[in-house]
């Protein structure tokens, strides 16, 4: 049998395989093994001009398949008296082809199905609906998804600069601007106490870099090696979160 | 311009569908048109589908995600793609498999997708997750926190299931793969995979 | 579902007008339904809007400057009005993005959005402080003194979120390069393998 494959119109190492199974007409419970493998490296021959990343994916397999062709060579008795389970190989393998299996038919009857519906239109949404009543309804999705929308769209440098801060640099921001309005000037160390991830110490101090350079809060020091106090410089918030009490 | 003042119930419910951008449970309609009862709600629905079966008329009503929602004939697809000057995008496979699988296991970690897929699916999911058919339903109490992804409302409209119970249960996928496959794809020639002689 | 394949030309138009979101105008309509006249098509348009005039219907044809598009009959107001308030409130779009600007941003000033978003937000700003989504944190310190946003308990209540930093992660959305999600999306060319003679 001869055929030639593009790898890169597989979803995966497991689709490849499974193509292997039923083009040569294998009983997925009673895989040959040195058979298969023998293809399937052959296939991945074939594309050395794919990029590493998929090919990490598929050689990923190659090597499970490499794994359990060694044990197939272990004759069963041995195997036994040296304590190993008598569980064949291939086991694995083929529970992850068949879990792999009932995914993929699943998603071909998805695809039927959304030819189907693909006909129905439905009327557009109103980009503008209006603030009802109701009680407030908005998904974290749907927030994630507002992000990446207006993200995409921000001018180039505007998004780059943005783009690059973390969460929980944000986060730290607010919650240092939050403690400072309770308290200020406090000592440096002082904003660092409780937290015990080193996670949470970088971005702390990121976060106090961050406020510094935009000038939110100012730092100062009377000498050198003497303690460093923080100071807010922004104006306390009026009335709001019930915060300023 | 005669009887202007003059709306049936039939109209009501049409008028309502019609400014829905989502669908609209029974109980809604029940509600918003107090004095029918559930059944008569049921009937009036049954009676508009009736009347839009008429070859003179474009819409239909289509029970989808625990709800009833108006939408065009299937036959005017083709003259609504003109109007349209495109097709719908149609998910990729791999996005295919993807959304199966949330929508069997869910709630589900990518880590977990990754493992049965045996592939990384973070454009993937992305992509769901714009589309808003799969939507965050929070984080695993787990080492690394994974965010655990769930099918949205719109998964049940875009694939037209009433509810996720509609799902087609995955062995009986099993036992019809090899007839359906043939037989509802044929035009479009989706066939994967075709052996060679 | 009978007669699936029999549409006339009345619900073809139907259903053109249906899903414009914008008027649809004669020679449109003319260009799509290619084998009618303009006066042909007006005589369709009149017919749609007689049957329209039936008490059972809830739809009418307005025809403003730029075309033909459907609408619901003032009589049905009131009833649109109920389904409208028992709908459970969303944000705009632009609320839901300065929202999220905010929420990833902060502490965020006015300017600093719009920037990003390329339109005044004033309005949108004002709905969401008073949604109590978004609190003032203070006033930054440069020209013009500008009040600097973010978001507030109610925001992290309603997510059910214990502080910001379960918020995911702009590395767990934008893992990827912004054009994987074209690639996601196939048309046709399902065929995996080529066969080799």
């Amino acid at each position: 049998m001869s055929y030639r494959v593009r790898l890169e119109m597989f979803e995966g190492p497991l689709d490849l395989l499974l193509y292997l199974i039923q083009v040569n007409e294998i009983d997925i419970y009673d895989i040959p093994i040195a058979a298969i493998t023998q293809e399937y490296l052959g296939c991945l021959a074939g594309m050395k001009e794919l990029d590493l990343e998929v090919a990490g994916e598929f050689l990923v397999l190659a090597a499970t398949l490499i794994h359990i062709k060694s044990k197939m060579l272990i004759p069963v008795e041995e195997a036994e008296a040296e304590g190993l389970a008598a569980e064949d190989p291939r086991q694995e393998l083929v529970e992850r082809l068949l879990e792999y299996k009932r995914f993929k038919d699943a998603a071909m009857t998805f695809e039927e199905l959304e030819a189907e519906q693909s006909l129905l239109y439905v009327r557009p949404a109103d980009p503008m609906v209006p603030v009802a009543d109701g009680p407030l309804e908005i998904s974290l999705s749907a927030l994630l998804r507002a992000f990446m929308a207006v993200m995409q769209r921000a001018p180039q440098a505007v998004a780059g600069e943005i783009t690059l801060e973390t969460i929980n640099v944000g986060e730290r921001m607010v919650a240092l601007l939050d403690r400072l309005a309770l308290q200020s000037p406090v000592s440096f160390m002082a904003l660092f106490e409780g937290m015990t991830t080193r996670l949470q110490l970088i971005a702390t101090f990121l976060g106090l870099l961050e406020l510094l350079r935009r000038g939110l809060v100012r730092a100062r020091q009377t000498e050198p090696g003497s303690e460093i106090t923080i100071y807010r410089t922004v104006e306390t918030a009026v009335g709001t979160d019930g915060h300023t009490g | 311009m005669d009887t202007p003042a003059d709306l049936g119930p039939l109209g009501i419910l049409e008028a309502l569908l019609f400014v829905s951008d989502s669908p609209v449970s029974l109980e809604r309609i029940e509600a918003i048109l107090d004095g029918h009862s559930k059944a008569e709600v049921s009937r009036l629905l049954a009676d508009l589908q009736e009347q839009y079966r008429q070859s003179d008329r474009g819409i239909l009503i289509s029970e989808v995600a625990e709800g009833y929602r108006l939408a065009t004939k299937p036959e005017a697809a083709p003259w609504i793609q003109r109007l349209r000057g495109s097709k719908p995008a149609r998910l990729s496979r791999p996005a295919l498999e993807t959304l199966a699988l949330i929508a069997y296991k869910q709630p589900i970690t990518k880590p977990e997708i990754e493992a049965v897929r045996g592939v990384m699916v973070d454009g993937v999911l992305k992509t769901l997750v714009e589309r808003d058919l799969v939507r965050i339903l929070g984080r695993k109490p787990e080492v690394g926190r994974p965010i655990l992804y769930g099918t949205s409302r719109s998964f049940l409209e875009y694939f037209g299931f009433k509810d996720l119970s509609e799902l087609p249960t995955l062995k009986e996928i099993e036992a019809l793969a090899p007839n359906t496959a043939e037989k509802e794809v044929s035009h479009e020639s989706n066939d994967q995979i075709e052996k060679a002689e």
